[in-house]
């Protein structure tokens, strides 16, 4: 068991040790979403949705894998749980919004192959986090994803209308972004503890 | 809004750009010469271009009706002199395309006196009969936009006007023929008066004039019959106070909705100029055929403020007042919304309101254009609160739609505050005269098509 | 009929004459106070690294421009403004190699690529520190010792040191007022910490005069006053909260103004019109922003100083400040919706 | 039985996920029309609005409940529309080739600029200040919005700074004829080769103070046209297309060149009589 | 879809290669279409142990065993698996060969698997693997789509090795664990920091994309 402070564990994965910024996790599609700001704004949200809902149903699969003494099925059932929870979340937005379906199109099928959400799980579970610390730990790194993306977004949205040198437009200039916005992020390092 | 009394008599932001007009506002007004031939363009002001009743080879006399109204928002046109037409043609004008013209050539020797009609009266007459005297006399807005004053009057259908406001700003740099105007024909304007509260039916009439020009507000002060509710109100210094929207904001604290006119919230504003113009025409049925228009500008020899016959090209009128060294620009109106004039062949209209004349010698060396730093001068500066910065980088990226639905362009009057002071010397009122245009012209080929 | 030939152009006719290059120029002139007094305090390898910094700007400015066949755009001096603020953000004895190298990063990630000036979102000299901060940590926290009596014709060694070669580390170092707090819990005095008789980077030192160039700028209204006061007041009010909750254990506010860059950054780095957000209420939110982050990295972070991770933080903000606080538009009951 | 439990688990784990995702997928299904894809992918992708649509894909749509044939796009190639009419099973819908045709030649040899315009260099910002500069208040101002709104860079400016159309090229989607402030863009059926190439609406000296090859309304390429194909209407000759237009005959009599003969291949042909320009280098700007 | 020449793909300078049908199936992930240089797929998990040669290079290698054999057995299985629940069976595949190469790897080197620790496992969803199953795999035969699984792999293994080796010169003056720099050489310690990752990543993208831009002449 892993005695970490709530806030500490919020702190660190939403900030000093975000997932975009310091892990490389859901790079996908936050290249991808991150040319609008709402439209980031709600993939973030779709994201800490289903990271929430994942690290709860990680920690009690970890548990029965581990009472069934099968640690090596974890990955499968993880990625299985999460797999179907995506696809539900698709389905449910295609039939209630479709406008919402449009604006994130093919970026929600691949929340499933987001790293950051099988992150959480697998992350969570070899720090032997409890439930309650599974769930800050989620909460912040989806709202740690949430922010990088928003921040993106935003940035973006000038980069629009700004004269980006040729050989740069596109991604080029977005990872660089994303660079700098990793270098300030450090200025986090050592907060809560 | 008004926590501080900050805002009082003033608006928001503006500008304080350089006045200019020590070298004019003492000289009187003074009657110009007819040149020998005058053109006449049909299209003077906003609206359907008048239609042309003489032909040519006739004789008309000054004042004369020679091209009446052609629908509502139209006014007719009176011959500025007695003289002969002589040629019916397209004529240039100032927009850069060219208008039907009458061309009148003036009897050498008349001494052309002025066509008297049947005057009417402010106290027994109707509002309707004054409106349709107003509209049959030519007036129209003399500030320089040269909108017809009858339809700006007409206080539409379950409407009420209770401020009836009268520009005397003239917050354009170099231009003083409202001062003159207010300092040589007062009586004219309280005349005037008299007529607008007829048609408005307005209870208090507030004068505006700015803090340059405090004698004109003296002198009005002291002559103002007893029998008129005539506030005069000091405002300070500020382009553009000269704008309607902005005067009602200066003199009430009221703000004119977006999109809509001052008389959503009771209010009409009528130029100085006009006032004086309605109060001298209307007693005795005339037509307009002459305004006062400051000639000034480095290159001028002989400025100050003169009484020039619409139709007078402006080659004569140049030549008469005489220009040192080379003509680079010349400008109709003032130099902050003025339009740079393409063609020496134009003539006075009833839209003038001054002509600035520069040499080369005086104008600013082309400024290298910077980009956008973001600076934030224009934001400080844009009298409507538009983010200029923003709307000029989105025009440069032809995001026409954006700018139009969220940043509010079609609010822009195109006062220039946000080019007088951006340091990168962006062309800004043209990226916005131009997005305006092309919105414009988008949706009208929108419309027909739709249509179709 | 004589021949006249007409100019025409758009209106309005008149302008009031400020440029930008004017404006670039006169920040240059604000800083020079500062800068020579860093130049007083730590000598020659301040200058040394100062000119490496301002003419590697240029010079990169210059070439990109050239490269990539535009115009040159060092007319308009912002180059060289990028060039000596990140010379004045540098420790006095940083090896000259990674000060020109910074410089390069500076202009050519932190500008030249999102299209020049105008259009970067970042302020470039701070890219260029962030990035020599995350790269060579080490020397770019050792620290030269103010005043040593041998300063105006000792070049240190570290200085020289061989592009891409490890600097020698100098005998003679000492910490920061900030560092000094942060890893030994020692205090300097206010009046040392006033007027700059104090280690640190070269144009951070003296507080006086960057308030001197600070408000001639704001004086000659080329500089937002909004900024630096509402950064100087937030972080002042939070230490200041803090101090009072336990002063035993937190810096006075005075320390906190004056320690560090939080001066410099306030008043020339954060104020960089391109990053920073267009209305004045924008400003204000920014200026907020910063100065709350300042405080929080410097008092409950693990790094002595935050005012180059605040500022860069505000400007990766200022987007978002810009859609969301708009003037009211004339004449519309609400703002205008993003 | 160790293996056993583990293999249960996961069975389990899949069954009652599968289930849950087929009852989903049952109630949530939402039907779009496959074809719509599928017909966009054949479209060129220009989404230039030649078709009278805003786009490729509500053109698909359009194309796929038979509210269009797929002729009306004229962008895509012969083969290409023919793809998509086999695909879909409806007649292809033959159009006439159409392109853009700029009414005015007045380049800068030819026609005088009386005033130095100093701005924007746009068409569309110069008309806005005094009408740009140039002494034809009708003509073009050679500024190039068009050549830059063209997205099938089908227009080029030329020495003269007068657009020229690549009729390869041109797929008559109007862009241009939207872009010119002076509206001398139209589009034509590229089978209509007499040509009036000026829309001044003055006459005689007035033109000919302008620009040596305006219309000057003398009339006599009207005067003697058979069966009243040309016509005189506010000083510019009017051809009727609907009558025989397929003669030279008209151009021959033409003093300015006004009125010419658009070939494919060599481009306008000016008849015998017209005036030879021989000026090469621009007019000086400003006239006496 | 298939009623229109797909003229684009006939472009790429590989195209003289392409004689045989098949071998543009391999080529083209190579370089023409590069999965990290030109798709920008896949970099997720992988970027993160970017840092170092040895481990760029296990991790590509690990990535392209998982897409090789999840290649393979999605286009075996094409028939079988039905159209609501492909994306869910797909991953069940790639989860499990996962599973095996990270006992493989475990097993190889402990030093190796300490490293790249939880990383091996967010290979599952890598999206390239994904994508490529998808897109490809589930489209065509065995063949071509070993073809395709191994020129991806290979290609971004070769991309991912690029940005590792970039990283590991610089950020430790090293190359495999060789140290042959200077032993006074001042190390770019940025470049082992994440940023580094980005900064390198945009780096080798910022070269691609000039020379592309060069040959399309612009």
């Amino acid at each position: 068991m892993n005695n970490e402070s709530l806030w500490s564990i919020f702190i660190n994965t939403s900030l000093i040790n975000n997932f975009v910024l310091a892990y490389f996790l859901g790079i996908c599609s936050f290249l991808g979403v991150s040319s609008k700001v709402e439209t980031g704004l709600k993939m973030g949200a779709a994201v800490t949705f289903v990271m929430v809902i994942s690290a709860l149903c990680a920690y009690g699969i970890n548990a029965l894998l581990t009472a069934i003494n099968a640690p090596f099925l974890q990955l499968i059932s993880y990625i299985v749980v999460i797999a179907s929870t995506v696809q539900l979340v698709e389905m449910f937005v295609k039939k209630t919004s479709p406008a919402l379906f449009k604006a994130l199109g093919i970026f929600l099928p691949l929340i499933t192959t987001n790293c950051a959400i099988l992150a959480v799980a697998l992350f969570q579970t070899s720090k032997g986090y409890g439930l309650l610390q599974s769930f800050v730990y989620a909460l912040g790194g989806g709202i740690g994803f949430t922010l990088a993306m928003v921040l993106m977004a935003g940035l973006r949205e000038q980069l629009v209308f700004s004269e980006t040198v040729s050989v740069a437009k596109g991604t080029v200039i977005v990872l660089l972004v994303a660079g700098i916005l990793s270098l300030s992020f450090m200025g986090f390092a050592g907060l809560g503890g | 809004m008004d926590l501080f009394g900050i805002y009082k008599n003033t608006f928001k932001h503006g500008i304080h750009p350089p006045e200019n007009k020590d070298e004019t506002k003492g000289m009187p007004i003074k009657q110009f010469p007819f040149a020998p031939v005058l053109i006449i363009p049909m299209t003077q002001h906003i609206g359907a271009p008048a239609q042309i009743i003489v032909r040519e080879g006739q004789e008309v006399y000054r004042g004369q009706l020679i091209a009446k109204q052609a629908s509502y928002v139209s006014v007719p046109i009176h011959s500025p002199v007695s003289g002969t037409v002589r040629k019916i043609a397209p004529v240039p004008t100032i927009s850069g395309s060219k208008a039907m013209g009458v061309s009148i050539e003036a009897f050498p020797f008349s001494e052309q006196n002025v066509y008297e009609g049947t005057g009417i009266n402010p106290e027994n007459s109707s509002p309707e009969e004054i409106l349709t005297a107003i509209q049959d006399a030519g007036i129209v807005g003399l500030g320089g936009a040269a909108f017809p004053t009858h339809v700006k009057l007409k206080v539409p259908e379950g409407k009420r006007c209770d401020y009836l406001i009268l520009n005397g700003i003239e917050c354009e740099p170099y231009l003083t023929t409202d001062h003159r105007v207010m300092l040589e024909q007062g009586d004219d304007i309280f005349m005037g008066i008299r007529y607008l509260l007829k048609v408005t039916g307005a209870k208090e009439v507030i004068i505006g004039i700015e803090s340059n020009k405090k004698d004109a507000a003296i002198h009005l002060d002291k002559i103002k019959p007893a029998d008129l509710p005539v506030k005069i109100q000091v405002v300070p210094v500020k382009y553009p106070q000269g704008s309607e929207k902005m005067l009602i904001t200066a003199t009430l604290g009221k703000e004119v909705p977006s999109g809509g006119l001052p008389i959503d919230i009771h209010v009409v504003t009528v130029n100085i100029a006009t006032t004086a113009e309605i109060g001298r025409l209307l007693p005795h049925g005339r037509g307009i055929q002459e305004r006062v228009i400051t000639i000034t500008g480095p290159a001028v020899k002989k400025k100050g403020n003169y009484l020039i016959p619409i139709g007078t090209p402006l080659r004569y009128v140049l030549d008469y007042v005489g220009i040192h060294g080379e003509i680079a620009e010349v400008y109709m109106g003032g130099p902050m919304m003025g339009v740079a004039v393409s063609d020496l062949d134009i003539s006075i209209t009833k839209g003038t309101s001054g002509i600035l004349v520069f040499s080369k010698e005086h104008l600013p060396d082309n400024e290298k254009v910077y980009p956008c730093i973001k600076c934030g001068a224009c934001v400080d500066a844009c009298p409507i609160s538009l983010n200029p910065s923003k709307l000029g980088i989105l025009a440069k990226f032809e995001s026409y739609d954006l700018m139009v639905n969220d940043y509010n362009l079609m609010d822009c009057f195109e006062c220039g505050s946000c080019s007088y002071v951006c340091p990168s010397h962006i062309p800004l009122v043209q990226y916005f005269r131009l997005s305006k245009s092309r919105h414009k012209r988008k949706i009208a080929l929108h419309q027909n098509t739709s249509h179709a | 009929m004589h021949k006249i030939t007409l100019d025409i152009s758009t209106s309005p006719h008149l302008v009031k004459g400020l440029s930008t290059d004017t404006i670039m120029k006169h920040v240059v002139y604000a800083l020079l106070p500062a800068a020579a007094f860093g130049v007083y305090a730590f000598g020659l390898n301040a200058l040394l690294v100062m000119m490496a910094t301002s003419v590697g700007a240029v010079l990169t400015e210059h070439l990109l421009c050239k490269y990539s066949k535009k115009e040159s755009t060092i007319g308009d001096y912002s180059a060289l403004l990028t060039g000596l603020l990140l010379g004045m953000t540098l420790p006095p004895n940083f090896p000259l190699w990674m000060a020109l190298f910074g410089s390069v990063v500076s202009i050519g990630l932190g500008k030249f690529i999102f299209g020049g000036l105008g259009n970067n979102v970042f302020n470039p000299a701070l890219v260029g520190r962030a990035f020599l901060q995350a790269t060579f940590p080490v020397a770019i926290t050792t620290w030269y010792n103010a005043f040593a009596p041998d300063r105006f014709y000792n070049v240190s060694s570290s200085v020289l040191a061989f592009p891409f070669m490890q600097p020698k580390v100098d005998a003679i170092s000492g910490a920061t007022p900030l560092s000094a707090l942060k890893f030994d819990g020692v205090m300097t005095t206010a009046n040392d910490l006033a007027f700059g008789f104090i280690n640190g980077s070269t144009g951070e030192t003296s507080a006086l005069f960057i308030v001197i160039g600070g408000i001639y700028l704001g004086w000659k209204k080329m500089l937002n006053w909004r900024i630096p006061i509402s950064i100087l007041l937030t972080a002042f009010l939070l230490s200041g909260i803090m101090y009072l909750i336990d002063p035993t254990k937190y810096p006075t506010p005075f320390f906190t103004l004056f320690a560090g860059g939080l001066m410099l950054g306030a008043v020339f780095m954060a104020t960089d019109m391109v990053g920073s957000p267009i209305t004045s209420m924008g400003l204000w939110v920014y200026g907020i922003l910063i100065g709350t982050l300042v405080v929080i990295i410097r008092l409950w972070g693990g790094l002595p100083e935050g005012v180059m991770y605040a500022i860069l933080l505000g400007n990766a903000a200022t987007p978002h400040i810009d859609n969301l606080i708009k003037q009211r538009v004339y004449g519309t009951s609400k703002k205008i919706a993003s | 039985m160790d293996f056993i439990i583990p293999i249960a688990a996961l069975g389990i784990l899949t069954l009652v996920l599968a289930i849950l995702l087929v009852i989903a997928n049952k109630k949530l299904y939402v039907f779009e029309d496959p074809r719509i894809d599928q017909v966009e992918d054949m479209l060129p992708h220009a989404n230039c609005g030649a078709c009278g649509y805003p786009g490729c894909r509500p053109f698909a749509e359009a194309l796929v409940t038979g509210q269009i044939l797929p002729g009306k796009c004229t962008v895509s190639t012969d083969e290409g529309r023919m793809a998509i009419a086999t695909f879909l099973g409806v007649s292809l819908g033959a159009e006439e080739k159409k392109v853009a045709r700029l009414a005015c030649d007045g380049g800068v040899n030819v026609a005088v600029n009386q005033a130095y315009y100093k701005g924007m260099s746009s068409c569309q910002a110069a008309t806005l200040v005094s009408g740009g500069g140039k002494a034809c208040s009708y003509g073009c101002l050679g500024f190039g919005d068009c050549a830059v709104v063209c997205d099938f860079d089908a227009i080029y400016m030329n020495e003269f700074s007068i657009p020229v159309v690549d009729l390869d090229k041109c797929t008559a989607c109007g862009d241009c004829v939207e872009a010119c402030p002076k509206g001398l863009f139209s589009i034509q059926p590229i089978n209509n080769k007499l040509w009036v190439a000026c829309k001044s609406q003055e006459a005689g000296d007035e033109v000919l103070a302008v620009c040596d090859v305006g219309c000057t309304a003398c009339g006599k390429c009207a005067m003697d046209a058979a069966d009243n194909l040309i016509v005189m209407k506010y000083n510019l000759p009017v051809i009727d297309y609907h009558k025989n237009h397929k003669t030279m005959d008209p151009i021959q009599r033409c003093p300015t060149g006004a009125i010419v003969w658009l070939d494919d291949k060599h481009g306008p042909i000016k008849g015998a009589e017209s005036k030879k320009i021989i000026r090469k280098e621009g007019r000086r700007i400003g006239y006496s | 879809m298939s009623t229109i020449p797909q003229n684009k793909s006939d472009k790429g300078f590989f195209s003289s290669l392409a004689n045989h049908p098949n071998t543009d199936e391999f080529t083209r992930g190579l370089w023409r279409d590069n999965p990290v240089f030109v798709q920008v797929l896949g970099m997720c998990p992988s970027l993160a142990v970017s840092n170092s040669a040895i481990n760029a290079l296990a991790m590509g290698l690990a990535t392209a065993f998982v897409l090789l054999m999840s290649n393979i057995l999605v286009s075996l299985l094409k028939d079988f698996i039905p159209k609501q629940v492909r994306i869910a069976s797909y991953i069940l595949i790639i989860a499990t060969f996962v599973t095996i190469i990270d006992y493989v790897i475990q097993a190889v080197s402990i030093d190796l698997h300490k490293n790249l620790g939880a990383f091996i496992s967010l290979i599952v969803v890598n999206c390239l693997i994904l994508s490529r199953a998808e897109a490809f795999a589930s489209k065509n035969n065995v063949s071509k789509s070993i073809l395709d699984g191994l020129g991806m792999g290979l290609g971004f293994t070769f991309a991912l090795l690029c940005i590792g080796s970039l990283r590991e010169i610089f950020g430790s003056g090293s190359l495999f664990g060789y140290e042959f720099m200077p032993s006074n050489f001042e190390k770019w310690v940025i470049m082992v920091l994440p940023a580094g990752g980005f900064f390198s990543l945009a780096f080798l993208l910022l070269i691609f994309n000039y020379f592309k831009l060069k040959k399309e002449g612009l």
